[in-house]
């Protein structure tokens, strides 16, 4: 496959993601999508990966490995993310029993 | 067309629509169930560029794990398409609009991307490989991935320093 | 390494502690040593002494540069510790905890300053953010702790996504995370290559509260615990930097003149945006936090220059920023009132502190015999250096005029109004600490080329 | 020497934040002044030129030294912040402050300050102390000063800082020009060639600064309120040493480091010197509150030097380094008696006032005397200033429009005389009012403050041959550093 | 033998050393000790100047070199004394007068408080210090300390009873309008120095500014010799700016007497008369200079006709008379000049000591109208005022005659216009004169009864001096009888010739035929005593008591000159004055200033609004700036 599919395709899962971001006020479902620009980010990591060791893959065996282990990092920190903003939601929600972010504005200006 | 072109568009359609569909959703259940159709539609995408391990860990990180715990985080909270909070229409066109600009943005610039042209292998090549990937994690990669358990040390003690009730809170 | 590997033990220790010890003295005391440990075996490390010899594959750099900004990074949160190190037990009950998390992102600050492939500088962001994310809402009865750990939570992330999409990017380029590698090939900024460093520039500034994606700034600093703002305004934002310049010295400096522009543009409107807001402010806090953005905009020059006078004079502004604001804070932690009027007469009751809080503020606004001067000189130099950005070398001391006027607005209502005395428990070990410090900034502020010298000397 | 003359009040200065009796330290602040003003006439005196000269390092890698010397000029300035010093404390003896101890030594403080920048051989160095002094003037204006002390001084310290940063950029950039990489005055001086368009906006910079200290119209609106709402201590401190160092500062920095824009630009700021020189003295005869008379006649005295430094000649050189002096002690002695005109009614405005020529003859005499060298009559010391200045101007072929320049500038003369014995008459003579019926004379401190005053400005008015010696060589130098570059 | 030159220094010292004495020690010395300290010094001088005169007479002439004043690059101006034929005649003028109204002082101020006494006479003291320098400067700069000097004196004499803002008003504006002129006078001070770079008079080695006139292009001669001129105008009372000397007589009337008769007003035409070689180079100055002169003679004349107040009658006339001095430097007579300057001086300095006593004997009384019949009670004040009237109406042999004579001579010769008018203004200086004599002193008393009683001669001290102007008023003028009257016995003429030899040189000589001379006395001789006729039979029996009407009232009102100069210049200036403070200081710059700071304020309020305190429009913003930031990137940067 030429790699601009992946690239335009790896961009709009992203941008889909920032306007999920930008047109929701809940913040697991905002959090949804920040998760789902991650995903983007891998699957055009990954297809890079393979460009890469489809490019140079007949010199150096191991061409391309960094950018799949690149994306087990960002799984990893994803998950650790995921728990700790999973905790703070829970945490807002136990004292205002709401999770719109427009919600909390007290703080501005 | 061959056969991966045509699973690579069907995949591919697959995943932005119901990426789509997670935004427009109005109960969150139903995003959290068209985002684990998105994952899998992208563990298709890495199973079509043979990268085995990242596609079974999609699926059993993501789709199994995260998108789990956010479902039983939103059963616990109960919320369903009524109590969802909605944004007011100005909101939402300008976040679309935006979003779209960027998108059609980053399109045109990386449309003369320096690596046009390139193709990926697909199906074929052996990194993807569960063997190779480990090999490299605990050769090459050893110390970011032992670093990495720093990360989730910290991230647990976080949960648990937040989820745990305070002395205060018990009198 | 030292600092790496003892940070992350010393965080399991303090784990550990919360555990055997509910006694708040001798979690202040163990966090207090792990910190004097880190510092001694960092300044050992810059002397050659390695205790921990781990292959580490040419992912990360123990240069001079780092190490350095490492001890200054260990040695304000030990300051930090001395000061407001009995405030912790005010926010919550898990001290412990929060030390341990503190040592963890020392750890993360560690990494991030000598980093030499994008996967650990993203893994050191993280390791820096994540228990920040904590941090921020320890006070978890408090709706502002909730809000400002929200936020920045969602926000983080957001920039961490960008990030991410930044060195996808980079690497579809290169085929490499490695610095080295990176930095290779011709300096010719291709489209690809230039939305990757943009989005890799949009985080960073992000995570440096660089105007426009300073938004989550005012409400985070404003809405943590004070103790923890503190923190986080200073040693957090300095790391923040180093791995900022750090990313772009070598590797892409080559196409600097490429994307100066937008760097120079994201630093103006730092400036201007972090001065200008600061003006109105009614809260110290908040003012703080304002300033912590205008300050950050000065460092943004460092990027801008990108010379050796703009590492040098980093390295500079971290410590003398760090240890001035450190010092406010831990004035303003002690006291009741953030507001102005809360500081009324401050110099009757307690002219210590009074003393020397002035001192920090002369020192943020740059006065001369002050740290702070030195910090924006050397920033002033590096741009003035570099050239064509004049223009916002100007506009930087208009800024700094203007930060005159809400820094000195402090110093009016300490010595120029009258107003309550407040209760206060500031022992004569905080003052003597005070003292120290602003003898620390003064020193620096007369002979700055000590600090500065350090950078040669261990080469 | 140079050196004692910095360390001594910063020293005696610190020392004097601890003394908290009020008589002690009056005293050691008056004891450490005079010590000063002894070296700085020895300075003036000595032959042995090692003596005045000394260089440490200080920022080598930035190529910055601790470079401290006296040249002519230096001298002179370092003479009148040592004479003002104990004159100011003298003439302030009865005066009493809330927290001594703080005041003292801010004005030690301050001297220390002024010190240095008159003595700094090194660009760096002279910015520090160019800020160092302005920080204790700040804080004594904001503490012991009147009702609206408080934004009024906000006001002009942001408006001095807003100068000197924009010096500091200027600092920088001409660092970067220096064939060494050095902050020395002497390298300054041999920055090569820039483009016009270089030149210009450096000599924009620079010139804010200084013309912010002086200050130039129209940069000087801090000015009038500073002076009015200080304690009049400091008043004099600012007004008889530190605007002198915005003159200094285009002296020494400016002109000589720049001179093919001083050259070129020279019209620009010598236009608005004139322009200020007769809107000052407009406006100065408007003025009911003697403080800010004074302030404004001040203006119009600095609007001239300003013009002799961008007009420039010899001569006319030679009158700016006499009459900084000059302008000094003149005012000195002013602000003296608005301070005990103050001190003893209360008020200092004109239309409360009158008749206390009567009431206080000694005090008239040494006014008019002032009042008389401030409208640079003959035999006083501002006339040999003058019109070495007004002669310089006029021969100056630097300007194509030096005749104008003369002959509009010299109509402040008239106008000078206007204010001043407006402000004689409405104060000292017609009769005595309810409020100055009880007046009394001055105290003998007071008495031989103001005499001494006195005594110079007519010494200096009938011989200035001597301090004109002394600035000599300063100025030849000075001249030949602006001609090096330009035919 | 230059031994006594160089004690020149001396003449000034005196003065000097009794300003001093009597300034420090005022508090502590009695009355009489002033005022024997105040006149000794001046006669000490008197008693040097007297030996210098002769020694000069002798024709040794020279300079007592001091010390180096200023001394910068290439400029020299030395602090020395020019002792020659001008300078001489002029310290005899000024010592001897000045000695003489020092005594005449010593009485009629012997009311005032001794620390004020002692004041008036040091003040007197520094006066003729200042007036010695301004003579006996070899260069311009010294000569301008001691006209500065004078105008300081002047303004301290007027002002002399400060208590009265009137006066304070008067000594101000006497000061300022001095002023004016002065500034004149600096510039083109500059002027030489900038075209010759001296302003000594002259030099041995021929490099002063009066050897090197030929050095100079016309332009700048004329342009020199103007501005001096404004300067004279300026000390000497001429139009425009005589407005100042009417009401210097707010002063004491010795000083009146001497400052504003005799000696300080004079020290315009000193000043022309040593620049004579310029003046005589610029055809234009000159006729500015007769013109001027002229017009103010007559000016001042017109307006002396209805005055009430004695002292201002004699102000007046002292404008007028000073107004034909400048027309005799203006048509080249300085000789003439100088020669009426000292006339002037003594039979002005009769005059208005002849008023103060009058004044004295009327306690303070001035107005002309409240006396009369005076002559009966002051026998002595009347006939030495009669004498000063002849004196000053120019009839033979008194000496003013003889001057005034040798300048309209000079004016006709140049223009016969000058002369007709200078003549027409002898007429009314004749008229308005024993206008004076005959309301003061004939007629029967209109005083108060208390006035009446109280009517007495003035004391010895006073009546002295008076006795000595007169005898001098009389004899005076015979230093300078003309040629056609008596051959060679132009003394004067003769002595002061050495200094006007350039100007001569460069003069054409003319010289008028004798009955034409004989026709030009004669007729203003005649008119004269017509005049003097005339006022006398119409002021003796009913003088003007009521206020004057129609073109009486113009001049009474001095032609409305002071409120002309109001309207057009006192005015705008207070007003600009008071736009530049009240609207441009606060309302422009300050606001200027200021504004930038409420900018800053204003947009800190309106800046910090864009944190709403939502997450969502935070990051819509980042969002846009991304794309702001991309696009520029992309497709505008290139």
């Amino acid at each position: 496959m030429k790699i601009e599919y992946y690239i335009v395709l790896s961009i709009a899962l992203f941008c889909i993601g920032i306007v999920g971001v930008l047109a929701r006020r809940n913040a697991i479902i905002i959090f949804m999508c920040i998760e789902l620009m991650l995903n983007a980010v891998n699957l055009l990591l990954v297809a890079f990966s393979k460009m890469h060791h489809a490019a140079k893959g007949a010199e150096v065996a191991t061409a391309g490995v960094d950018g799949q282990l690149f994306v087990f990092f960002i799984m990893v920190v994803a998950a650790a993310e995921v728990s700790v903003g999973l905790a703070i939601i829970v945490m807002m929600y136990r004292n205002v029993h709401s999770v719109d972010v427009n919600f909390l504005n007290r703080l501005k200006h | 067309m061959s056969i991966t072109q045509v699973l690579f568009f069907f995949l591919s359609a697959l995943a932005l629509g119901s990426a789509v569909m997670v935004v427009i959703s109005r109960n969150p259940v139903h995003s959290v169930l068209w985002l684990i159709i998105t994952f899998f539609a992208i563990s298709g995408h890495y199973f079509m560029l043979n990268a085995q391990f990242i596609a079974i860990v999609n699926i059993i990180v993501y789709a199994g794990a995260i998108m789990v715990l956010f479902l039983f985080v939103i059963m616990l909270m109960n919320l369903n398409a009524e109590t969802e909070p909605q944004k007011n229409k100005w909101m939402k066109l300008a976040g679309v609009v935006s979003g779209g600009c960027l998108l059609l943005v980053m399109v045109a610039a990386l449309k003369e991307a320096e690596v046009k042209g390139q193709t990926t292998e697909m199906v074929t090549g052996n990194i993807g490989l569960i063997k190779n990937l480990g090999q490299a994690l605990f050769t090459q990669y050893v110390v970011p991935f032992e670093i990495s358990s720093v990360l989730f040390l910290s991230a647990m003690v976080g949960t648990v320093l937040i989820g745990k009730k305070d002395a205060k809170e018990q009198n | 390494m030292n600092a790496i590997v003892l940070s992350a033990i010393w965080g399991v220790v303090m784990m550990f502690t919360s555990v055997f010890s509910r006694n708040n003295k001798v979690v202040r005391g163990i966090a207090v040593t792990g910190l004097a440990v880190l510092l001694i075996t960092n300044i050992l490390e810059m002397n050659g002494i390695n205790f921990f010899k781990v292959d580490v594959k040419g992912m990360m750099v123990f240069d001079n540069f780092g190490l350095l900004f490492n001890a200054i990074a260990f040695a304000s949160t030990l300051v930090f510790f001395l000061l407001s190190g009995r405030d912790i037990e005010k926010v919550g009950m898990h001290v412990a905890d929060y030390c341990a998390l503190i040592f963890f992102v020392l750890c993360g600050v560690a990494i991030a300053s000598s980093f030499n492939t994008l996967l650990m500088l993203f893994l050191g962001i993280e390791i820096i953010s994540i228990p920040l994310y904590i941090l921020t809402g320890a006070d978890k009865r408090n709706l502002k702790s909730n809000e400002a750990s929200l936020k920045y939570f969602l926000m983080g992330c957001f920039s961490t996504g960008l990030m991410l999409m930044g060195i996808t990017l980079i690497y579809g380029v290169k085929g490499s995370f490695n610095m080295d590698v990176i930095g290779m090939g011709n300096g010719e900024l291709t489209p690809m290559l230039a939305a990757g460093l943009l989005l890799l520039l949009f985080s960073m500034a992000f995570k440096v509260s660089a105007a426009p994606f300073h938004f989550w700034t005012p409400d985070v600093y404003d809405g943590a615990p004070t103790v923890f703002t503190s923190f986080m305004a200073t040693v957090v934002k300095a790391a923040g930097f180093i791995a900022f310049i750090r990313l772009f010295k070598n590797s892409l400096g080559s196409m600097q003149s490429e994307w100066q522009l937008m760097v120079a543009i994201i630093t103006a409107a730092t400036l201007f945006i972090g001065n200008i807001t600061a003006v109105f402010q009614q809260s110290v806090k908040r003012m703080l936090a304002y300033s912590s953005i205008a300050q950050a905009g000065f460092m943004m020059f460092a990027i801008v220059a990108l010379n050796e006078t703009a590492f040098e004079g980093l390295i500079f502004y971290a410590a003398a920023y760090s240890l001035a604001t450190i010092g406010i804070f831990a004035i303003l932690i002690k006291m009741k009132d953030y507001t102005f009027e809360g500081f009324n007469g401050l110099a009757k009751h307690q002219p210590v502190l009074a003393a020397t809080n002035t001192i920090f503020l002369l020192s943020l606004a740059g006065i001369p015999a002050t740290a702070g001067f030195w910090a924006k000189f050397y920033m002033l130099a590096a741009a003035v250096r570099a050239g064509h950005v004049l223009w916002l070398v100007i506009l930087g001391v208009l800024c700094a005029a203007i930060s005159v006027y809400y820094y000195f607005r402090v110093i009016q209502a300490m010595y120029f109004k009258d107003g309550d005395a407040q209760e206060m428990d500031a022992t004569p070990a905080f003052k003597g600490v005070l003292i120290g410090i602003a003898a620390v900034v003064v020193l620096l502020g007369i002979f700055p080329e000590w600090l500065i010298d350090k950078l040669y000397y261990f080469f | 020497m140079p050196v004692l003359l910095i360390v001594i009040p910063l020293l005696s200065g610190l020392i004097a934040f601890l003394v908290k009796q009020e008589k002690s330290v009056k005293s050691w602040a008056l004891l450490s002044s005079i010590v000063s003003l002894v070296i700085s006439v020895m300075a003036l005196t000595t032959k042995n030129d090692s003596w005045l000269h000394y260089n440490l390092p200080w920022l080598p890698e930035l190529g910055s030294s601790f470079n401290v010397g006296l040249d002519g000029m230096g001298k002179v300035l370092c003479l009148l912040t040592g004479i003002s010093f104990p004159v100011i404390f003298i003439a302030t003896w009865n005066n009493s402050y809330r927290k001594p101890n703080n005041f003292f030594a801010l004005m030690l403080l301050s001297q220390a300050g002024l010190m240095g920048v008159f003595v700094a051989m090194d660009a760096l160095l002279f910015y520090f102390f160019w800020e160092l002094a302005l920080i204790p003037v700040y804080f004594l204006c904001s503490q012991w000063g009147g009702e609206r002390r408080i934004p009024v001084t906000f006001k002009f310290f942001i408006y001095t800082f807003v100068g000197s940063l924009l010096m500091l950029v200027a600092i920088i950039f001409l660092y970067f020009q220096t064939p060494d990489k050095s902050f020395s005055i002497d390298s300054f001086y041999a920055v090569a060639q820039m483009s016009p368009g270089t030149q210009a906006w450096l000599f924009v910079l620079l010139f804010l600064a200084f013309a912010i200290k002086m200050p130039i119209f129209p940069f000087h609106t801090w000015q009038p309120d500073t002076y009015e709402q200080s304690p009049t201590a400091v008043t004099m401190v600012l007004s008889a040493v530190m605007v002198k160092m915005g003159v200094f500062g285009i002296l020494r920095w400016l002109v000589p480091v720049l001179p093919t824009a001083s050259f070129q630009f020279g019209d620009n700021p010598a236009t608005l010197c004139v322009v200020g020189m007769l809107y000052a003295s407009f406006v100065a005869m408007q003025q009911d509150d003697l403080k800010r008379l004074f302030a404004y006649s001040s203006i119009a005295h600095m609007g001239l030097m300003g013009l002799a430094i961008f007009v420039p000649s010899n001569m006319g050189m030679q009158g700016v380094m006499i009459q900084m002096f000059n302008h000094g002690i003149n005012i000195l002695g002013l602000w003296i008696v608005v301070e005990l005109i103050e001190r003893q009614m209360g008020t200092r405005k004109m239309s409360e006032l009158g008749g206390l020529a009567q009431k206080a003859p000694v005090l008239g005499i040494l006014l008019v005397v002032l009042a008389l060298a401030n409208v640079a009559l003959p035999l006083t010391n501002a006339f040999i200033g003058e019109f070495l200045m007004f002669a310089g101007v006029f021969t100056s072929l630097a300007s194509k429009y030096h005749y104008i320049f003369a002959v509009v500038g010299a109509i402040s003369i008239i106008l000078s005389a206007v204010y001043t014995f407006n402000m004689i008459q409405k104060v000292f003579f017609g009769n005595t009012n309810s409020l100055t019926a009880g007046a009394r004379d001055i105290r003998l401190n007071e008495k031989l403050v103001l005499s001494a005053l006195v005594v110079m400005i007519i010494a200096i008015g009938v011989y200035p041959k001597p301090l004109l010696e002394i600035t000599q060589g300063a100025v030849d130098t000075l001249i030949s550093k602006m001609m090096i570059k330009n035919p | 033998m230059n031994n006594i030159i160089d004690l020149a220094w001396l003449v000034p010292l005196f003065p000097l050393a009794g300003f001093l004495l009597n300034g420090l020690f005022r508090n502590s010395l009695s009355r009489p000790l002033t005022g024997i300290i105040g006149s000794g010094a001046v006669l000490a001088s008197f008693v040097v100047s007297v030996l210098l005169f002769l020694e000069v007479k002798k024709g040794n002439t020279g300079v007592a070199h001091l010390f180096n004043f200023i001394e910068v690059d290439k400029l020299t101006i030395p602090f020395a004394f020019l002792v020659d034929q001008l300078s001489s005649l002029f310290l005899l003028i000024i010592t001897g007068v000045g000695f003489l109204i020092h005594v005449y002082s010593a009485a009629y101020m012997k009311e005032e408080e001794p620390p004020h006494f002692a004041r008036y006479f040091s003040y007197l003291n520094l006066f003729v210090f200042s007036m010695l320098l301004l003579v006996m400067g070899s260069n311009y700069i010294v000569l301008f300390i001691g006209w500065e000097g004078v105008g300081l004196c002047s303004y301290l004499l007027i002002g002399y009873w400060f208590k009265n803002t009137e006066y304070n008003n008067a000594a101000k504006k006497a000061f300022i309008m001095n002023r004016i002129g002065d500034l004149g006078f600096l510039i083109a001070i500059f002027w030489m120095i900038a075209k010759l770079g001296t302003v000594t008079f002259s030099t041995p080695d021929s490099g002063g500014v009066l050897d090197k006139v030929g050095d100079l292009t016309a332009v700048d001669i004329t342009g020199i010799t103007l501005l001096l001129f404004v300067g004279a105008t300026g000390k000497s009372a001429q139009i425009p700016l005589y407005t100042w000397l009417p009401d210097a007589m707010a002063g004491p009337t010795p000083v009146s007497a001497l400052i504003h008769a005799a000696t300080m007003v004079t020290a315009g035409i000193y000043m022309v008369a040593r620049s004579n070689i310029l003046y005589t180079s610029s055809a234009i100055t000159q006729t500015v200079v007769a013109g001027i002169g002229l017009a103010t003679a007559i000016l001042a004349a017109t307006i002396a006709l209805k005055q009430n107040d004695i002292k201002k009658v004699l102000a007046y006339s002292t404008v007028s008379q000073l107004g034909y001095m400048f027309l005799g430097l203006g048509v080249g007579a300085y000789t003439g000049a100088v020669f009426h300057v000292m006339t002037h001086a003594f039979f002005k300095a009769l005059l208005f000591l002849g008023a103060g006593s009058v004044i004295h004997a009327m306690h303070h009384e001035q107005d002309i109208r409240k006396m009369g019949g005076l002559k009966r009670y002051l026998p002595i004040t009347h006939i030495t005022f009669l004498v000063g009237c002849i004196a000053i109406a120019g009839i033979p042999p008194f000496s003013g005659f003889f001057s005034k004579d040798e300048i309209l001579a000079a004016a006709y010769l140049r223009n016969p216009l000058y002369y007709v008018l200078g003549a027409a203004g002898a007429l009314l200086t004749a008229f308005y004169m024993f206008r004076l004599y005959a309301t003061t002193f004939l007629g029967s008393f209109r005083g108060t009864e208390e006035q009446k009683h109280h009517l007495h001669e003035s004391p010895s001290l006073m009546t002295i001096p008076l006795i000595v102007l007169a005898v001098l008023s009389v004899i005076g003028g015979w230093v300078g009888i003309p040629e056609v009257l008596m051959h060679g016995a132009h003394s004067l003429g003769d002595f002061l010739a050495p200094v006007f030899a350039a100007s001569a040189e460069k003069m054409e000589a003319h010289s008028i035929s004798h009955s034409t001379e004989y026709l030009l006395m004669g007729v203003t001789v005649i008119g004269a005593a017509i005049a003097i006729f005339v006022a006398t039979a119409r002021y003796r029996r009913n003088p003007e008591l009521g206020e004057p009407t129609g073109f009486g009232k113009i001049l009474a009102n001095k032609w409305y000159v002071d409120e002309f100069y109001q309207w057009l210049i006192v005015r705008p200036v207070n007003w600009l004055a008071k736009v530049l403070n009240s609207f441009v200081e606060k309302e422009f710059i300050d606001w200027l200033v200021n504004g930038v700071g409420k900018l800053v304020n204003y947009s800190s309020r309106q800046v910090r609004l864009l944190q709403s305190g939502q997450v969502g429009s935070y990051v819509l913003l980042m969002v846009l700036s991304i794309l702001v930031f991309l696009v520029l990137q992309f497709f505008i940067k290139k």
